[in-house]
């Protein structure tokens, strides 16, 4: 029987099993949760029951429900993050890539400034000062989380201008325009792919250590948030259901998308990787 | 090599349980701990605006009156009293009052603190109303008003610290005058030690207290992130706690110290713009909000709905004689139909123009805002919430951009002067309406009648005509929970301490004889908290060991494999 | 010193149907104090592996003995191990840019095993340090570079000096020369023929080159030996048709013919043919070299001048069951005469003169000769269109006469001079090229088509109907050769006789065309007799050269030898006056 | 080369100077509502005057940017009106703090993750290595106040062996020896949260570098020449897979950042982290700036130093 090849690897698989899981739960939230979890209509603090599974939150919130749709905003706000930053890093990277010149010293030295700045610096002082919502803060971070990527994506551009076939497109009379589309993208793809999971990872990593400081869009339901809410009577033995759970579901997701990027970090040979996989 | 591993992590654990086995004890010491914890140096000038700075401030230096739970109580001076044909107020002063450095207290000190603070404004003592200050002789003052001035023995009498002439005549730059010598006060203790980085004070007491020997020899301020926490652990003798944790430190010997409509969350509506410009949807807003839900939910039952006189029933000056708007969803739409609008697929609609708010918040509202929202929408009015950062809200709010905003304030308990501020002031929490004479004429006049009964009338009035008119809308006042053991009794002081603040960190229950005066214990009561400290100790004590025996049991398991 | 018996190192893989990896199978051989040994087999052979086993670190599962001094190194435990290496067996690692460890100076890697043995002190380290680089030929000032800052010949001498820090009696090294320039190259084999004066050296190359100067020399070939003995017997003369190959497609400086790679692929190791590893590949397979794999046994070797001599197997063994490469074709005493009727006077003309020679599997030879000379008549007696007056002719054991014809004709094919002549001129190419196919019999008329496209595919000719019922004369002289080569091929023939295939065609065409031969003739295994006048052209075909005059096989030896240092008077003629041709040939080859 | 990143830096640098700069008067409303607009700050008509002479608010845009720059090169990062005490002041407070923390909690991660690292990537595959990978890729994804709330729930609440938060105990009157104890005792837990939490991911860095080198050819090399296995494994792997490891740790040094932030709001630890979360809290933006601007340079000024450092120990780099 066929088996695909990332279901060889024990780890890719456990990997792609919890991310499919939480991908159900943040896809079916709606229609697995029996309470509404912005419904406040039930008796607050309460200890887990039958009818709550984990107990209700400081209004009287469904803490099941707020945690399967808080894991949808995590992963829509890690996802697109994500695929943002990555579609900035590959247009950097290949554009100063494959244009050299002036272009390409002017990106690569704004990428090497953008990669001495401290993000986290700047996402604080800019949410001290705006209150970010959703929109804006996946904007900011993946106007802030470019850099490492970009600098994989020239090196690798770099590499691939150097082989055969790209200087045969160029003898047929290519330009840079469909090299970069038919020859320099596919190539790219599973290094893409790679860093779209790594970076996810590194987003919704992010999006639960900003809400915990209290820099999140506040009306929104994340993981983070809901930690955040819960650390405040965590200490009077809620902790058990309200804030082990999300914390919980957090390092699963988290888990998840490190077996799989570790899985391609090994397959894809990134010999020349300056690629940031960190949380940061 | 195993060998060498196991060793150097059995010398961790041994280092660790040594460490861990020294724990911190302080015998005749109050640990007092709070969440903020740094209130800047404690001179007037120096502490931070907040009221805890104030507290700290106030342990050092005396005013001329102070209160206790009931009210009034003297302090540097004994007795007073006020002379209407001159306007002016005169103060019998405690000639056993001495500065700490050891030069007597007098008269003259008084008035040099009321120059000074003229000369070098203090945010909790406001001047405008005095004319001068009449030195009668060493034990007597005479304080002459510029108009007749109500709250003057609660804002001035009751707040203003007085100052040692002789230190302060040569300091001209008193927020940075961090000297010793800007310590020297008249009050129970003395400032042993003010670290900033650790947002801790160290106290000591002023032997020679003019109104006897303080409680405690020493009286320390920590910052605890949560007050549970210190106190169950034994680092605190009295801190700021959530309601739900009350139950848990009761049983742990802990007493509760409860106080309630110290504080507001009120909904700041945009009375500039249409529709809200008309009474009668600040009427159907106020009707459709259900309020006892916010109590219920945001406060989770601890606190009450607030009275749209914005004063609160526990403050003497409150009236029930005004609207009190019980959730009435059917009031509401019959307002709302009143003015032209249309309840369309659930939604209400005027001219064709369907209804829509924006709340605006701070993001720590969010709970109380998803309630907010999920009310209004279920009325009719779909409402969407954004969160802004603060001083943008203050500013849009200040500029009139904004639908309806969530606000929140104290002072609540104060002399009425605080309506003033709250429906006229400057600030961005306060309502700035102006549209109604009547309001505008009696909220002057009862800030100059001196007879408190006629005042008391004035001020009814004010609230009705404020429950009326709602020039914003007040929702629920949060109760607030404190906790600590039996080393001294602590409560909520009438109308808040000094202005009214809402802490129950009066002085009086750091000095031992004032302390009982204000709230004289009951013979029973005594036994019954040994015990319970008793109890509460006795349980404690197996816990300490359990854990160094299991490190011991492992590092042994450790070393002998 | 050392000696390996029946070493078999193999490793467990949960991703083979077996288990098994089997990379050495039964290795045994012996190296004296002071001798040196060269190991030789294609990547993947198992060399490298050899060399780590004997250092005791190629992992996996060893078995057999390394005797080292006595001693198996496999009873001895890591730590006595430890002390063995490089003390007493030091190994140079295959040049590659990070087999120095790229952190430290060369001086610090020099000096560790020293000190890390504690041989030495620091200082007195760091002194030999600086000795052996000179030794080496490199300056001292190296001492502190970083590997990074080498080239990879400086690297090499590193690698070497390196070795030599602890004094070892052995010294393994893996690939000593690898892709390194001419000129360091030729440092470092000067520099190998110095250190093996004083101590053993066991070399493992892919290069022959590399270990000729060696003492003894041994052929791996997915992990067995395949052949051993003296280095310069057996470069010269290999006996297992694995080390010919191997040795065809290695570019020596005097090899005349063009290279060739070995036909088809190593096995991979976790699936071994059961017989002889490389039956899947060896042109003279019969049935037990597909059933058990041949045992290492001594061998026959041929003298300098040709003869058989038999040495006692000690110096030269090999592994096959046919015992080496084995003859085709023996002829022995041929004596052929025509009767030259012209004139009325009959004269006898000997046209074969006493005439032997082997034809080995798998090899081209060249038969040379003017015209007339006799090569046409030795083709056809071999070919059984004529009749020898006396002597014998052997095919593959067998006396040609007594062989079924059909058999016989199906494994000895012969493509003709003129093409034109050869075929019949109203058949068209099917017609022509499926012709032994008819005469074969036995077989179905569908097959004989697929057989027919396959092999005209295989020549690089159209395949498609049309050209299928083309006509001779709509060819030209170049693809009417082909379809004549088409036409010998089809039957799978072992062996091939072409007589002069491209003296009608022009030189471009015939460069086309032997390029074609060559090609088939290494993808099929045959042996190929290839008859010309033209000994430049025999220089770039054949493995061997016969040189023929008016009947008498005058000189027979290997291309280079007879090339470069002819011993018959006529053979010199012939190649001093092919200088010119030769060049000409060349040119239009070129052009 | 040196010249160039230095260049780099301070263009970073000033990116975030002039972030520091803008955010403010970006705001709607008067700069000095943005810069010290909180309500519990009572600014009077003087004050606000002497604030807007202060920051030359009523001149151009240059000469107000031009006296931002001085007064930061001269040592100003601005009043705050919350703490009502210089920024520099209240940073210089906390900072040791912080240090002590960091210091003790990196020192103690680094150190353990590269020999857990080095040990579990040489055993590859082997039980010790499963399991230590099993393990830190969970805690991996564990928010690192997460151990820490675990930590105090644990050890300070139920146990009540080691303090809740805090850096000393609070005028015990501890002396000497008792002194460093008592800190050593209110140490334990952050440092044990912020050391868990970076430590997870320093040794996937530094397991994933030893598997990366350990089938080059220098290792086998080292083996050869017959070297005791703690030197091929630390000599020759964790030495070669070490580089790429600090510079990754430099590139994640935000991430640090981060973690502290937590780990000291979580435990009141009163550092710059701590500060920090209370400054956000309550808005002190003078002081969020100061602060950020103190992380700014350190980041900045501790990557530098790798880049400088980053040659001298890889001669790899150095002649590339």
């Amino acid at each position: 029987m066929y088996k695909p090849l990332i279901l060889r690897s024990r780890g890719a698989t456990i990997g792609l099993t919890l991310i499919v899981l939480i991908f159900l739960i943040a896809a079916f939230a709606p229609f697995i949760c029996w309470f509404d979890p912005w419904d406040y209509s039930s008796t607050p603090l309460q200890r887990p029951s039958s009818v709550h599974p984990l107990g209700t939150n400081a209004i009287g919130q469904d803490i099941l429900s707020e945690l399967m749709y808080g894991a949808r905003t995590s992963l829509t706000f890690g996802l697109s993050v994500s695929a943002i930053s990555l579609l900035l890093s590959v247009l950097i990277g290949v554009y100063a890539g494959i244009s050299g010149g002036i272009i390409e010293s002017i990106l690569m030295r704004i990428t090497d400034v953008a990669i001495a700045i401290p993000s986290i610096v700047v996402i604080i002082l800019v949410a001290a000062y705006l209150q970010p919502n959703l929109f804006q803060l996946i904007l900011i971070l993946s106007l802030l989380s470019w850099q490492y990527g970009a600098r994989t994506f020239y090196a690798q551009t770099l590499s691939l201008k150097q082989r055969g076939y790209i200087s045969a497109a160029r003898n047929f009379g290519a330009g840079n325009g469909y090299l970069t589309v038919k020859h320099l993208i596919p190539d790219l793809y599973p290094i893409m792919l790679a860093g779209f999971i790594i970076r996810a990872r590194y987003a919704i990593f992010m999006e639960a250590g900003l809400a915990i400081i209290g820099i999140f869009d506040p009306t929104t339901k994340s993981l983070g948030l809901l930690m955040h809410h819960a650390m405040e009577f965590a200490y009077m033995g809620t902790w058990l259901w309200w804030l082990l759970p999300p914390g919980i579901l957090l390092a699963l997701t988290i888990l998840g998308f490190s077996l799989v990027g570790y899985y391609f970090e090994e397959t894809i040979d990134l010999r020349h990787r300056s690629m940031s996989s960190g949380r940061f | 090599m195993y060998k060498i591993q196991r060793k150097t992590i059995a010398a961790m654990l041994l280092l660790i349980m040594a460490v861990s086995a020294t724990a911190a004890a302080g015998a005749d010491m109050i640990r007092i701990a709070d969440p903020s914890g740094d209130y800047g140096y404690p001179t007037p000038h120096g502490h931070y605006s907040r009221g805890s700075g104030y507290i700290q401030m106030s342990l050092i230096f005396d005013t001329l009156v102070w209160k206790d739970a009931d009210g009034f109580v003297p302090a540097l001076a004994d007795e007073w009293s006020y002379d209407e044909n001159e306007n002016a107020y005169t103060f019998n002063l405690n000639m056993d009052a001495k500065w700490t450095d050891g030069t007597d207290f007098t008269a003259e000190d008084v008035r040099f603190t009321i120059e000074y603070f003229k000369e070098y404004p203090y945010l909790w003592a406001d001047l405008a109303s005095v004319e001068t200050c009449e030195v009668v002789d060493d034990n007597t003052v005479k304080i002459l008003l510029k108009e007749l001035y109500a709250p003057f023995i609660t804002e001035i009498a009751g707040s203003m610290p007085i100052l040692p002439e002789h230190v302060w005549k040569e300091v001209d730059d008193p927020a940075n005058f961090v000297d010793e010598r800007a310590l020297i006060g008249t009050g129970p203790y003395m400032l042993e030690d003010y670290s900033r980085e650790h947002s801790s004070y160290l106290y000591h007491a002023n032997h020679k207290y003019y109104r006897g020997e303080p409680k405690f020899e020493k009286v320390v301020f920590i910052k605890a992130k949560d007050g549970q926490v210190v106190l169950q652990n034994g680092d605190a003798d009295m801190a700021p706690v959530k309601p739900e944790a009350i139950e848990t430190l009761e049983q742990n010997g802990f007493t509760a110290v409860y106080g309630s409509c110290f504080w507001n969350h009120k909904l700041m509506i945009n009375h500039h713009k249409e529709p809200f410009n008309r009474t009668e949807f600040r009427q159907a807003l106020a009707y459709g909000i259900n309020r006892t839900e916010l109590v219920e939910k945001a406060g989770r039952g601890y606190g009450s709905q607030a009275s749209l006189g914005f004063l609160p029933p526990e403050s003497d000056w409150y009236t029930d004689d005004q609207p009190a708007y019980a959730h009435n969803p059917e009031k509401a739409r019959e307002l709302l139909e009143s003015l032209g609008y249309q309840l369309i697929d659930g939604v209400y609609e005027k001219d064709g123009e369907k209804l829509q708010l924006e709340l605006v918040i701070i993001a720590k509202e969010t709970k109380l805002a998803e309630i907010l929202k999920m009310q209004l929408t279920e009325l009719g009015i779909p409402t969407t919430v954004k969160a802004l950062e603060l001083t943008t809200l203050d500013s849009q709010v200040k500029n009139w951009n904004f639908d309806i905003a969530l606000s929140r304030h104290g002072l609540l308990k104060a002399d009425p002067k605080t309506l003033i501020n709250l429906l006229q002031g400057n600030t961005s929490w306060s309502a700035r309406y102006f549209e109604n004479e009547e309001l505008n004429d009696k909220l002057e006049e009862q800030l100059h009648e001196m007879d408190k009964n006629k005042r008391m009338e004035i001020v009814h009035e004010i609230q009705k005509l404020c429950a009326k008119d709602l020039p914003a809308i007040a929702l629920y006042y949060p109760d607030y929970y404190y906790a600590a053991n039996d080393k001294t009794k602590w409560y909520f002081t009438k109308e808040g301490i000094a202005n009214g603040l809402r802490l129950p960190l009066n002085k009086l229950s750091l000095v031992r004889d004032s302390g009982e005066l204000a709230s004289p214990r009951t013979e029973g009561d005594a036994p019954e908290e040994s015990r319970t400290s008793e109890s509460a100790s006795a349980t404690e004590t197996p816990m300490l060991p359990a854990p160094v025996v299991l490190l011991f049991i492992f590092v042994v398991y450790l070393l002998r494999r | 010193m050392l000696e390996i018996n029946d070493l078999t190192l193999q490793y467990t893989a949960d991703f083979v149907e077996s288990g098994i990896i089997r990379v050495l199978d039964g290795i045994s051989f012996y190296l004296k104090k002071g001798e040196s040994i060269g190991i030789i087999g294609e990547s993947g052979s198992g060399k490298t592996s050899l060399g780590m086993a004997v250092m005791g670190l190629s992992g996996g599962e060893v078995s057999g003995e390394i005797r080292f001094g006595g001693v198996n190194l496999l009873d001895l435990t890591d730590e006595e191990m430890r002390v063995v290496r490089w003390n007493r067996i030091s190994m140079v690692m295959q040049n590659t840019g990070n087999v120095l460890n790229p952190a430290y100076t060369v001086e610090e890697q020099i000096t560790e095993p020293i000190t890390k043995h504690g041989l030495d002190s620091k200082i007195g380290a760091q002194e030999r340090a600086s000795l052996l680089l000179r030794e080496v030929g490199l300056d001292s000032d190296k001492l502190n570079a970083y590997p990074v800052e080498l080239s990879g010949g400086e690297r090499q001498q590193v690698l070497i000096a390196m070795a030599l820090a602890n004094d070892p009696e052995l010294i393994i090294m893996d690939e000593p020369t690898a892709s390194l320039d001419v000129l360091t190259r030729r440092r470092i084999l000067g520099l190998l023929d110095r250190i093996k004066e004083e101590r053993s050296l066991l070399v493992i190359s892919h290069d022959a080159s590399t270990v000729a100067s060696l003492e003894n020399l041994i052929v791996l070939y997915s992990g067995r030996v395949m052949e051993a003995g003296k280095t310069d017997l057996l470069l010269k003369d290999p006996r297992h048709p694995y080390t010919r190959d191997l040795l065809r497609a290695h570019p020596f400086m005097d090899t005349t013919k063009d290279l060739q790679g070995i036909r088809g692929k190593m096995p991979t190791l976790y699936d071994l043919p059961t017989g002889c590893r490389f039956s899947t590949r060896c042109t003279q397979k019969i049935a037990i070299c597909e059933e058990r794999p041949p045992e290492l046994t001594g061998c026959r070797v041929r003298g300098e001048d040709g003869s058989q001599d038999g040495d006692g197997g000690t110096y030269r063994r090999i592994a096959c069951h046919r015992g080496g490469i084995h003859t085709l074709l023996q002829v022995n005493s041929l004596n052929k005469e025509y009767q030259n009727r012209s004139r009325n006077r009959s004269r006898t003309v000997a046209a074969l003169n006493d005439i032997s020679f082997e034809l080995q599997v798998g090899e081209i030879v060249a038969l040379v000769g003017a015209t007339g000379c006799g090569k046409s008549t030795l083709a056809k007696v071999v070919t059984r269109i004529f009749k020898p007056d006396s002597g014998e002719i052997f095919y593959d054991g067998e006396e040609i006469h007594a062989i079924d014809a059909k058999r016989f004709h199906k494994d000895v094919q012969m493509i003709f001079q003129d093409p034109l002549d050869a075929v019949n001129t109203r058949f068209h190419v099917l017609k022509i090229v499926r012709e032994p196919l008819e005469i074969q019999g036995k077989i179905e008329k569908q097959e004989m088509i697929r057989k027919v496209k396959h092999t005209l595919d295989e020549i690089n000719l159209p395949s498609d109907d049309i050209f299928l019922k083309k006509y001779p004369h709509q060819l030209s002289g170049g693809e009417l050769q082909r379809v004549t080569i088409a036409r010998a091929l089809i039957t799978d023939p072992k062996l091939l006789i072409a007589d002069e295939p491209t003296a009608y065609l022009d030189p471009s065409v015939q460069a086309k065309i032997l390029k074609l031969l060559m090609r088939m003739q290494n993808t099929r295994g045959m042996t190929m007799l290839f008859i010309t006048h033209d000994i430049a052209l025999a220089r770039k075909v054949s493995d061997r050269i016969f040189v023929m005059r008016e009947g008498d096989l005058v000189e027979q030896g290997v291309s280079s030898d007879v090339i470069y240092s002819p011993k018959h008077v006529y053979t010199k003629e012939l190649v001093y006056g092919a200088e010119g041709a030769a060049g000409y040939i060349y040119k239009s080859i070129r052009s | 080369m040196f010249g160039k990143r230095l260049i780099e830096y301070v263009i970073a640098f000033m990116a975030l100077i002039i972030l520091n700069f803008v955010m403010p008067r970006l705001m709607p409303g008067d700069p000095i509502d943005a810069i010290y607009g909180n309500e519990l700050v009572a600014l009077t008509p003087e004050l606000r005057e002497q604030l807007r002479a202060q920051y030359l608010l009523d001149q151009s845009i240059w000469s107000q940017f031009l006296h931002y720059l001085y007064s930061i090169a001269s040592g100003d990062l601005g009043y705050s009106y919350a703490g009502k005490a210089p920024v520099i002041d209240i940073v210089a407070g906390a900072l040791p703090w912080t240090i002590l923390l960091v210091g003790t909690a990196l020192f103690g991660a680094i150190t353990i993750a590269l020999f857990l690292g080095i040990e579990s990537g040489w055993r590859r595959g082997e039980r010790l290595d499963r399991y230590l990978f099993a393990i830190f890729s969970i805690i991996n994804g564990i928010p690192g106040f997460f151990i820490g709330m675990i930590l105090i729930i644990i050890f300070a609440l139920n146990l009540k062996v080691l303090p809740a938060g805090g850096a000393i105990t609070h005028y015990a009157g501890y002396t000497g020896s008792e002194y460093a104890i008592d800190v050593a005792r209110h140490l334990i837990l952050p440092a044990t949260a912020l050391c868990v939490s970076e430590l997870s991911w320093i040794y996937l860095l530094m397991r994933g570098g030893i598997i990366s080198v350990i089938n080059e050819p220098f290792i086998k090399t080292g083996m050869l020449k017959g070297l005791d296995d703690r030197t091929i494994r630390y000599r020759y792997a964790a030495r070669n897979a070490l580089l790429p490891v600090f510079t990754r740790i430099g590139i994640q040094i935000s991430q640090i950042v981060a973690g502290i932030l937590i780990i000291e709001a979580v435990f009141t630890y009163p550092g710059i982290g701590y500060l920090l979360h209370d400054a956000l809290l309550t808005r002190d933006l003078p002081l969020i700036q100061g602060i950020l601007l103190i992380v700014t340079i350190s980041v900045l000024a501790i990557n530098f130093t790798m880049d400088i450092l980053y040659p001298r120990i890889d001669p790899r780099i150095r002649h590339v």
